[in-house]
């Protein structure tokens, strides 16, 4: 997922953070397909279950639901990442659920 | 998965085994959102204590429709993650 | 929770192993819990909250709620094994969630 | 616990410490789903930055059923678990 | 957030204890921050999105629901811990969700 | 941080160190919440595969309304949770 938050020269990391990160990075990953699960379901799949398979409104309607999720994941991603390099280069520890702690 | 190049064979097992359990753990919670959606849009009657027959058929169709759901969203989310790679990242590839 | 995904022929767990499956199934028994009371709490009790206790039809309506979302994992947990089964005596690690990992 | 039975003493003492922790945690986040819940569903005017009277009790009419459903709940899950483990784990015993 | 479930005398604690006391203190700011986040936006902001920048009603809405949501966390926790201490001086581990583990 | 005063040093380098992990996951998810709340609030038409131009800008005015929401939550969060710091606690205080 390093489309989303991608690179920027940072200096040499330990193991563990490596691990960490990688961990950190597959986590993002599992985390946008459960979240893509949600809502694309809830978006294409009415909640009558009249039969068992995927009809072909509903195929398509997944498929297009993906696209446009990872479309709108990139444009949030730059959008944000703009905002933060125009605050200055910084890391993006901060930004919204972080700022609370001191 | 393109940023787990920079590991070496050790931290590459770490990382496995970790995975592993957050694989059962995903599953888990794969297995119980897919029982709470069902049970929300099929079972409404509580006049019985015991599941009615067209409950129980809208649970087992709800369950297949689910389980086919997200796997074709798995190909698709598979597919544009590897078309993402390719471009060698969003941004740095421009 | 044995009763969901029950036993199958594995080779001898190291103590880690023991600890952490067990602190798994303990997992899944409290998020099943959470989840009953989310859900049966939405299906029976309305949320205006006229008066302090519960009332006989909101008792009983809780009552059978339980019942029934045992019925439901049941069912749905034989069902899943009866698939994972045929696609050959396979552990159960795959299967939705978790097959966006390569 | 039915799946505990395979532990040694010193595993059962690991386990143990990791549930406490885990008590803790589920207590969090009960009485944060309790207050979440019960806001939603009382307070509903913003005209003013004090609780209404009529909010106030709601509030506390909705944790008081809350906390009696959820004890109810816990019996009969304690039940059926119970009883689904005395038939030796539902597959087996067919 | 002593202030929610204050403190009592306790014996001493160990060094990683009171690590994970402060951790879990920060967990629950934490917590509460994002579900004040979660309830307050759905209050207070329509979801149409025709202007960027937050109006005059939404932001009186937002410092308002703020308050209102302080002030149930404090009746509720009063509240609880009322009738825990009804119930004997009691440490506060049980109640409700861990009620289920023997 | 009122609870944390009774740390020593290498207890707080400890805690910093987690909490820089709980900060990215954070972000993370808050993040993610953002996407799924605009996502789902603004496209809803899925005749066609790429964004509309209205779905676009709903996206975009969607985020930075909701980024300047959390900001004003966070500044009011932080003078409550300050103010019933000095308060001595809630219950103390009385």
């Amino acid at each position: 997922m390093s489309f989303l938050f991608g690179g920027g020269g940072r200096p040499q990391p330990s193991s563990a953070e490596k691990i960490a990160a990688a961990e950190a990075e597959i986590e993002m990953v599992s985390n946008m397909f459960n979240q893509l699960v949600d809502t694309c379901t809830k978006k294409c799949i009415p909640n009558l279950y009249r039969e068992a398979d995927l009809n072909k409104g509903e195929s398509v309607c997944l498929d297009r639901c993906v696209a446009k999720f990872f479309e709108v994941n990139v444009k949030v991603s730059e959008k944000m990442q703009g905002e933060a390099a125009q605050r200055q280069g910084g890391a993006m520890g901060g930004g919204g659920g972080g700022s609370m702690f001191g | 998965m393109a940023g787990v190049g920079g590991l070496n064979a050790a931290e590459q097992r770490e990382l496995q085994g970790r995975m592993e359990q957050k694989q059962m753990k995903d599953f888990m919670n794969m297995y119980s959102n897919l029982v709470q959606r069902c049970f929300n849009d099929c079972v409404n009657d509580f006049t019985t204590k015991s599941l009615l027959g067209k409950e129980e058929s809208c649970v087992m169709r709800c369950v297949d429709k689910f389980l086919k759901s997200s796997e074709r969203l798995g190909e698709r989310f598979q597919e544009q993650n590897a078309q993402m790679a390719q471009q060698g990242g969003m941004n740095a590839g421009r």
